[in-house]
């Protein structure tokens, strides 16, 4: 934040340098972070490929679980994407300052974490190699996709979701690109400069630009919830008991919200530290977006309580044993766990003094990773372990393959992410700016 | 007309007397007219109270100038909890009755119900009295409130409304129902600003502000409410599980119900979506005041939808009692200084 | 060989001009001849059928081959493709067992045996031609002419042509033909037979005759003496109000299961049981034939209580049992299997006569005219003998034909040890097995479908072996090679073929013979003869009768399984990959024992037991299994080798339990492949009494009908009928070329039966089998859902899955109810030889695809071609899918539900019909009849 | 000639622009660089509302439209029961039809937008003019809008 007494001007331009020195030359840290996540990346690849050469089954699934880990991460990375749209297009339209220290890398986030999510219903084909068979065009025999899938939907949600949210970036992007533009030369300016798109700044592109970012955030506020109800209807638009639930649709966007702010906090909190931007981004930031987690963590126990409250009340045979069995069942470990990251833990919040201690939201973000990932392998998995017909009882207990291309797609998240912090400005200049001038 | 506090009470007393009256004694075959009544009543009454908490626990300027107008219905809380009790007399409108279980048995949905409604009237007060003293524990009761606002409301909705045709079920009913309730909470707001612009009270900017505000966040709610009702509806339209979709069934099939179907998306949904899209729209008294009126009314339908095809109504006397409570909901608005003297 | 000069070598040898063609240019022939002509324009891709025997047990069932041609490696030829039973047959009636269905997997057997070979002195195998066969052969016989040993010939279950064929030899040579080799000989009921009625043969039993069956022990419907034709038979027993079924068994067997009253009674008392029976209906004058006093009096008298006591049977049970019994007509007790392989089989099976003797035994019931042919079969007796005598180094050269006594006898017998003392052993078999192995010489023998032959199941009836495929490695049949050394003939130039239909055509005439070829079966008059009652030989046998004491110990019980029959089936490989039907295990042996013993040593499925039987021991995983009486610890034969083995002195009957054994834990754990996830049904709507017509309370499903044009594709599956054989699955598994993936698969819970039968217990007293298959429901879940179309609705009903529109997302199979799609997680390929037998009209699937059953549209297609070409309408029948045209009890219905005649579409629309979980508004097309009340009031 | 006033202060920056409009500098002939958006200055010059909304609501409604009527046409092509399901299934393809409302807005906005503010400017890509984080003000001779 300005200090009252200190010049505009100077206060610009120490904001820039201090961006500026984020972006200097990387620490050899830095390089070896960057070769791990890589790695990582390659190695859940190559697993891929041999899945495909071999074939699914080198994988844990099995009849009647059809679907483990591959969408339980889809799922994840799609949640993991959804607060960088809630933190720069929602509070954007809330009038909520405090998002212009998060927003810049939160929707670097949405939009790595979107390209990852992307990967893993490729990766979970049985025939990765026809993936292009989902999209809507017609087929030799003049057969176009299914429209009533909800995996059509996916790709279409998914797809449009990944553009709008690049474009809101980018356009966010400009002006600060051409700041970058003015601090550096030869080959590295030309990029920037030809990023920035020759802005000058005139009041021509500003008053355009103000009410495109107005639009898009209009646009994403709505996508951002459709995405994941469309997700989430993946489950209930079956009729497997713990799937098919009405309330799933809010319950998922809830829990993306909540998923992916907590790795906002995860990825800002270091990055915070290691760029030494304590200057801008400030206890009272974290104090509120802590706020949304909390919101978040409510939303999501509220579902939680309907959907058990609801399948007692019905006493219908099949959901009832199915909720019981979710409780004490195979996963009930993961279950209570899931519970403990994603309701007992994130509740401490009401704590003010919590909210404010930044070390603690650290840790707590990482608990509701873990949380969020496992309520969905619990839903998934349960679910489909245990169905209508007893005969075709079952478990599933994921192996290598799973766990390697996982571990692939952390890889690839973190790998792109140490690549955006490198190149491109981690906070929005252009907003703090505007901000510290009101 | 001007009552004090006490004869404000006496009032509201003398109307739950003559509503219990009418329940018990008079009733000609209006067997769903008081949970009519109550379904749509308590939402407008719970509803008000809540956007006041939400206001405060965001700390938005947006509500704060008409925050005593908001509170001032809190009292009618307790109102509705003791109508409520007439609903024992007439426990054989739900089916379930007849094989109770460990949740739905007679006693234990009087008893639930009611301790709910006492105590979310109970937090209102504390609530009122806190956020009217600014206090600093205003924040923390606000949140309680909205605690015990959202599970009253689920439990009407599952409890009042959903069990009338148990064992169906579905997960995000109670969700609607309260957020439906904050949804007319907004129109009220909004139609309270109205309403003292006209009379020129209080600071015409910040009021218009409020009235912008609630008009946007109306538009807001308009879109989240259809998506919530869709999310539903596709859900189950999907599934095809018979013992799922006879609720829609019935409803879509015959009239009148499947046009108060459409009606209630055209009121919700359509008309303050493309009424309060543009700038202007949300600025003007006329749309504002016409949309939130048209959303109370829809609200209505809405309630009427879930009722109607299950119990019969005796329109006459439905009037009557509708007459009473807006009455006495009239009243408080009017006496609102006398109500909220005592959190002074 | 490619199918026009197929067709034209068919043009001068058609089934009659065949027999006069004896003689032309031999060394090359090459013929399949076929029973159904062809039109008169035959295109490819048609198949072709011949009837020939299955050979998969004794009980010699009518076989309908399948034989396709199509191009294996790079070359046309003609294979067989599917095995089905002949229409009309008597002992099958078209139906055909698991076992038969799999005989395909023996004639494509990886260890086929390819060539003839010796052994040198170093033991090591050398690879020889037949005439050398021939000439090492005459020279072994001169060493042992010289050495003055017996030479002995052992065969397994042969009757028919080669028979005679064989004691020719036989003289010829000097041999000393020993009676056939089979496990089950059923030594005791044809001892009994003799004692009582002066006939040493085991009789028919027609069950669709009787209104009472009382079995002992007699595994009927699995493989006692002809387990497809009791099944048949026992079908229309059903239809029958009266007919009423109490089983008594120390086990459990799928045979008890499917009796009305199972009863379990300790293991030999049966005889108490009986003794108590006759004793009772004397006393209530129930008898229809009387006894002389003394023999009467030689019958131990039980009171009821003793005999509850006794037995282990519950008074009520007795009492309900013998009022019924006093009430039929006409009624049948067969004892058999467990019942008389134990120390007092013998008396068992007397008593068994005897009391069926009493109350009126009639040749509609009990047929002794067209006795089973089992004469030549010989018992424990005779096997322990030939033993001693090789012991004693008497036998020379020794021939073991088609038959496994190595792998069979009893561990502490050490059958090999002693093989190894005859000087020169010869075994003929098709496939490797352990008593070859150890042979001096091995002969491969061309299986059944590649070779001439007849049988003769039972006296009256004459079926044919023919050859649906050349012989596809060097191998003779046993025929040829016999005739080759009976006339020192070392270039095989003279044929068992025409010394057969010599045989045939001097037995039953040119016409007849012409007709047995046609139909694959003859019947012949067989002399009637009054049935006598031996009183004398009886009274003889009772008077030093002896009374077991009864006393309860830890048994090992030795079943004989629907899969593996006495272990000869055990190692084809589809037998293993379709489950038992009671535990629903598949590959890998196990010991069955009862919750009590379970409990009692804290064992969970899988954990393995060490079992020890003085000084034999083996370790096993072990599975609880529901309704397994106390103390009964279960194995199935060939699963496990019969560790220490007694047999009866008297009659030579093999004991199938071993008493006094100790389990004890050895702590170890061994993943068993249970394919069920859980026995258990909860009343969750796949059981008919659970929640029928659940619908019309529930509220009805969105949509509106869709309307199909002429055909609705649907099916009935009576519960009543079906006893969970797994026949159908055998049969689908073959028809629709679905991937056997082994063991390892299985254990991830992925198999990949397009039809399973389901069991499920019934508290704890019945279980009840449930076929499951894709249901092709009207309002699918898995359609919608498939982003590509891959599954989708077709207008006939169908639920159609298009292989090659398939992505694998796997959603479909999430979103199953029933969970009958099968997803390709490997590129699962049938190993050389076997692929032969893939049926060119379904595609191979390849990884990543989802599949399943569909109601055999291949069969549909071929139909409504057919039906198109002479256009009118697919005819009631014209479709049968594999499962149907298999079940032995014709259970499963296949038809058009929109014509309001057919079958089908009657028994849908019986009260009786209900569709599995149909609360969820799917609609299914299979419709299951369920059991009638008074089955679940008992 | 071009004359320029350069600022460090937004309100110094704001008071010239205010003073240049009092004498009489006609709006059309000013131009201003800003670090940031100052949305005063478009009431100074009394710039009308940015005509983007146009492109943004052509682009949500053709969305739209495509939507519905892709979908309709795709399965009324070739009819296939799945499920029972109606062919139209419109509930279904809402969602459709709300996704391309969304990706077309945006898009067709984002392109409006380079259509209206010139961009990209491939002159100032080649040598960008640079204005720190000064506010400045132009006053051209001619008109520039």
């Amino acid at each position: 934040m300005k200090p009252e007494n200190m010049k505009e001007l100077e206060y610009n331009s120490i904001l820039e340098q201090d961006i500026l020195d984020a972006m200097r030359k990387p620490h050899p840290i830095y390089w070896l972070a960057l070769f791990i996540c890589a790695s990582f990346f390659v190695l859940g690849m190559i697993t891929w490929v041999i899945q495909m050469l071999k074939g699914m089954g080198i994988a844990g699934i099995n009849n009647p679980v059809g679907w483990g880990v591959y969408i339980t991460d889809f799922v994840f990375w799609v949640g993991i994407a959804h607060s960088g749209t809630l933190i720069s297009a929602v509070l954007f339209l809330f009038r909520a300052k405090f998002r212009n220290v998060f927003n810049r890398s939160a929707e670097a986030m949405t939009v790595f974490a979107v390209m990852t999510a992307g990967l893993f219903p490729l990766i979970h084909l049985g025939r990765s190699w026809l993936f292009y068979w989902l999209f809507p065009y017609p087929n030799q025999r003049q057969l176009w996709v299914n429209f009533q899938s909800p995996l059509v939907w996916d790709v279409f949600a998914v797809s449009t979701y990944f553009t709008i949210s690049a474009i809101f970036w980018y356009v966010g992007m400009v002006p600060d690109l051409a700041i970058i533009r003015r601090f550096t030369s030869g080959i590295r300016k030309k990029i920037y400069s030809f990023f920035s798109l020759g802005w000058t700044g005139s009041l021509k592109q500003w008053r355009h630009y103000t009410r495109l970012y107005m639009f898009l955030a209009a646009f994403a506020t709505p996508l951002v919830i459709s995405v994941h109800s469309v997700v989430s209807w993946d489950f209930a638009m079956s009729i497997i008991p713990g799937w098919h639930t009405t309330i799933f649709a809010p319950y998922f966007v809830a829990g993306a919200i909540f998923s992916g702010t907590a790795m906002v906090l995860t990825l800002i909190i270091p990055m915070r530290k290691i760029f030494r931007m304590e200057k801008y981004i400030t206890v009272d930031h974290f104090d509120k977006i802590s706020k949304i987690l909390l919101f978040t963590s409510l939303i999501v126990a509220y579902s939680y309580v309907v959907e058990f409250a609801l399948a007692f009340y019905g006493g219908h045979k099949f959901e009832e044993s199915h909720f019981l069995y979710r409780l004490l069942g195979d996963y009930r470990y993961l279950y209570w766990l899931m519970v403990l990251c994603n309701v007992i833990l994130p509740f401490t919040l009401f704590v003010g003094k919590l909210r404010r201690n930044i070390p603690y939201l650290f840790v707590l973000s990482l608990f509701v990773n873990v949380g969020m990932w496992l309520e969905r392998f619990v839903i998934i998995v349960s679910s489909l372990a245990k169905d209508f017909d007893p005969y075709n009882w079952g478990i599933y207990i994921p192996r290598w393959p799973e766990v390697f291309i996982t571990l692939g797609s952390f890889g690839m998240f973190f790998t792109f992410f140490l690549i955006f912090t490198k190149v491109l400005p981690i906070l929005s200049l252009t907003e703090i700016k505007e901000e510290a001038a009101e | 007309m001007n009552l004090s506090y006490r004869n404000l009470a006496i009032v509201s007393i003398v109307v739950i007397v003559i509503i219990g009256l009418i329940e018990t004694v008079v009733k000609i075959g209006g067997d769903g007219n008081l949970l009519l009544l109550l379904s749509f009543w308590s939402a407008l009454i719970q509803g008000p109270v809540a956007v006041a908490a939400a206001a405060e626990v965001s700390r938005g300027k947006w509500a704060q100038p008409m925050k005593r107008e908001l509170l001032a219905f809190y009292p009618l809380i307790l109102f509705v909890a003791l109508l409520f009790l007439f609903i024992s007399f007439q426990m054989d409108i739900y089916k379930w009755t007849e094989i109770q279980h460990r949740w739905l048995n007679k006693s234990f949905f009087i008893s639930r119900n009611f301790v709910l409604l006492l105590l979310s009237f109970f937090v209102a007060h504390l609530f009122a009295r806190a956020s009217l003293q600014q206090k600093k524990s205003s924040q923390l009761v606000a949140v309680l409130y909205l605690f015990v606002f959202v599970i009253s409301q689920s439990l009407i909705a599952v409890d009042w409304i959903m069990s009338l045709e148990y064992p169906w079920m579905s997960t995000m009913f109670p969700a609607i129902y309260f957020m439906e309730s904050f949804y007319v909470g907004l129109a009220i707001l909004a139609l309270m600003a109205v309403v003292t612009l006209r009379q020129k009270l209080g600071n015409k900017v910040e009021v218009k502000k409020v009235m912008r505000d609630a008009a946007l966040f109306m538009f807001g709610f308009a879109l989240a409410w259809a998506g919530l009702y869709y999310g539903q509806f596709l859900v189950i339209w999907y599934g095809n599980i018979p013992w799922e979709t006879s609720f829609f069934g019935i409803r879509m099939e015959y009239s009148p119900f499947k046009e108060m179907m459409t009606l209630i998306i055209v009121i919700l949904f359509i008309v303050p979506f493309v009424g309060l899209i543009s700038r202007k729209a949300k600025e003007s008294i006329a749309v504002v005041s016409f949309v939130s009126i048209l959303v109370l009314i829809g609200l209505l339908i809405e309630r009427l939808f879930y009722i109607l095809p299950v119990l019969p109504l005796n329109a006459f006397w439905l009037v009557i009692e509708f007459i009473l409570m807006s009455a006495i909901f009239w009243l408080f608005f009017k006496n609102r200084e006398q109500v909220l003297r005592i959190d002074k | 060989m490619d199918r026009r000069n197929f067709l034209k070598i068919l043009g001068i040898t058609s089934s009659t001009a065949m027999l006069s063609s004896c003689g032309v240019d031999k060394a090359n022939e090459k013929i399949i001849p076929y029973v159904i002509p062809p039109d008169e324009e035959v295109y490819p891709g048609k198949p072709l059928y011949v009837s020939t025997t299955c050979t998969e047990c004794p009980a010699n069932c009518g076989l309908q081959v399948k034989v396709n041609e199509k191009l294996y490696h790079e070359q046309r030829s003609l294979y067989p493709t599917k095995l089905e039973g002949i229409p009309n047959h008597p002992i099958n009636r078209g139906g055909l067992c698991a076992r038969g269905q799999a005989g395909l997997f023996r004639l494509y057997h990886p260890e086929r045996i390819k060539r003839p070979m010796v052994r040198d002195e170093q033991g090591n195998w050398l690879i020889i031609t037949w005439s050398e066969v021939v000439t090492r052969i005459q020279d072994e016989l001169q060493k042992t002419r010289r050495l003055g040993k017996i030479n002995t010939y052992l065969s397994n279950h042969t009757n028919g042509t080669i028979s005679q064929l064989k004691n020719q030899f036989c003289q010829e040579y000097g041999f000393e033909r020993l009676p056939d080799f089979e496990l089950f000989s059923h030594a005791n009921i044809k001892k009994a037979n003799q004692l009582v009625f002066n006939k040493q043969v085991i009789p028919q039993y027609r069950i669709a005759k009787t209104d009472f069956l009382l079995s002992l022990g007699a595994d009927i419907l699995e493989t006692f003496v002809s387990p497809v034709e009791h099944t048949y038979h026992f079908s229309i027993a059903k239809k029958n109000q009266h007919f009423r079924w109490y089983h008594l068994e120390p086990h459990v067997s799928l045979t008890g299961v499917q009796a009305d009253h199972r009863i379990v009674i300790y293991p030999e008392s049966e005889i108490i049981f009986l003794s108590y029976l006759i004793q009772t209906l004397f006393r209530e004058s129930h008898q229809k034939r009387n006894l002389p006093f003394k023999l009467l009096r030689s019958i131990p008298t039980y009171s009821l209580e003793e005999t509850a006591q006794q037995t282990g049977i519950y008074q009520q049970d007795l009492q309900k049992l013998v009022g019924e019994l006093s009430k039929a007509e006409n009624p049948l007790i067969i004892s058999g299997g467990i019942s008389t392989a134990h120390a007092y089989g013998l008396e068992v099976a007397v008593l068994t006569a005897l009391l069926q003797w009493i109350l009126g035994i009639t040749s509609e019931v009990v047929n002794f005219i067209n006795a089973r042919n089992y004469e030549n079969i010989g018992t424990f007796l005779d096997i322990n003998n030939l033993l001693h005598r090789l012991d004693q180094n008497e036998i020379g050269v020794f021939f073991l034909s088609k038959c496994d006594p190595a792998g069979q006898l009893p561990v502490d017998w050490q059958f090999l040890e002693k093989l190894k003392k005859a000087s020169f052993s010869i075994g003929l078999a098709d496939c490797l097995n352990a008593t070859v192995r150890a042979c001096n010489m091995i002969l491969p023998l061309s299986h059944t479908l590649e070779s001439w032959g007849d049988a003769q199941p039972f006296d009256g009836l004459h079926s044919i072996f023919q050859p649906a495929i050349e012989p596809q490695y060097d191998s003779k049949t046993e025929g040829d090679i016999l005739l080759s050394l009976l006339n020192n003939n070392s270039e095989f130039s003279l044929y068992y073929k025409d010394y057969l239909f010599n045989n045939l055509k001097s037995r039953f005439g040119e016409t007849n013979t012409s007709k047995l070829l046609q139909n694959g079966f003859i019947r012949t008059a067989v002399p009637e003869s009054e049935l006598s009652i031996n009183l004398n030989q009886v009274y003889q046998f009772l008077k030093n009768f002896r009374i077991p004491q009864v006393k309860r110990t830890e048994l090992l019980v030795f079943a004989p399984s629907i899969r593996g029959y006495d272990g000869r089936s055990t190692d084809l490989v589809l037998l293993n990959e379709i489950p038992d039907p009671l535990t629903t295990i598949s590959y890998g042996a196990w010991l069955s024992v009862s919750e009590e013993t379970a409990t009692r040593m804290s064992l969970k499925d899988g954990d393995e037991v060490e079992v020890r039987i003085a000084d034999e021991r083996t370790k096993l995983p072990v599975k609880k299994q529901k309704l397994l009486p106390e103390n009964v610890n279960l194995v199935q034969y060939g699963v496990v080798r019969l560790l220490s083995g007694s047999y009866d002195k008297r009659s030579g009957e093999l004991f199938w339990f071993i008493k006094d054994i100790i389990l004890s834990k050895t702590g170890n754990h061994v993943k068993l492949p249970v394919l069920s996830g859980s026995m258990d049904e909860n009343g969750r709507g796949i059981l008919p009494h659970v929640n029928e017509h659940a619908h019309e309370k529930e509220g009805k499903p969105w949509y509106p009908e869709h309307e199909h044009e002429n055909y609705r594709w649907g099916m009935a599956i009576d519960l009543e009928s079906c006893i969970g054989c797994n026949a159908c699955s055998a049969a689908c598994y073959v028809e629709n070329n679905i991937p056997i993936v082994g063991r390892k698969e299985h254990l991830l819970g992925r198999e990949m039966s397009w039809i399973r039968i389901q069991p499920y217990v019934q508290d704890n007293e019945s279980i009840e089998f449930v076929p499951m298959m894709c249901q092709h429901c009207d309002n699918a879940p898995c359609e919608p859902v498939c982003p590509v179309y891959a599954a989708y609705h077709n207008p006939e009903g169908l639920n159609v899955q298009v292989y090659n529109r398939c992505v694998g997302t796997r959603y479909c199979a999430n979103n199953c109810p029933y969970k009958a799609r099968r997803f390709n997680w490997f590129d699962h390929r049938l190993p050389e030889p076997l692929d032969k037998m893939y049926n060119p009209d379904i595609s191979i699937r390849d990884r990543g695809i989802m599949e399943k059953c569909t109601f055999c549209i291949q069969r549909i297609r071929a139909a409504k071609d057919k039906a198109k070409d002479d256009n009118r309408l697919v005819q009631e029948g014209e479709v049968i899918p594999a499962c149907a045209q298999t079940c032995p009890t014709k259970a499963i219905t296949f038809g058009n539900l929109e014509d309001k005649n057919s079958k089908a579409y009657k028994l849908a629309h019986s009260e009786q019909a209900y569709r599995a979980l149909e609360e969820l508004g799917t609609k299914p097309a299979v419709n299951y009849l369920g059991k009638k009340r008074e089955h679940y009031e008992a | 000639m071009k004359n320029q006033y350069r600022f460090d202060e937004k309100h110094q920056f704001l008071e010239k622009l205010e003073n240049l409009i009092k004498d009489g500098v006609s709006s059309k002939k000013i131009i201003t660089y800003t670090p940031y958006p100052v949305h005063e200055v478009e009431h100074i010059l009394k710039v009308k509302a940015s005509p983007l909304r146009f492109f943004t609501l052509i682009g949500a409604l053709a969305g739209l439209l495509f939507g519905f009527l892709f979908t309709i046409w795709a399965s009324l092509d070739w009819p296939i029961i799945r499920g029972g399901k109606p062919i139209v299934a419109l509930p279904a393809f809402i969602i459709i039809a709300f996704e391309l409302t969304v990706l077309f807005g945006g898009v067709i906005s984002f392109i409006g937008y380079l259509l209206l503010s010139r961009l990209p400017d491939f002159s100032k890509i080649q040598n960008p003019e640079e204005y720190g984080n000064q506010f400045v003000i132009q006053i051209q001779d001619g008109e520039t809008r």
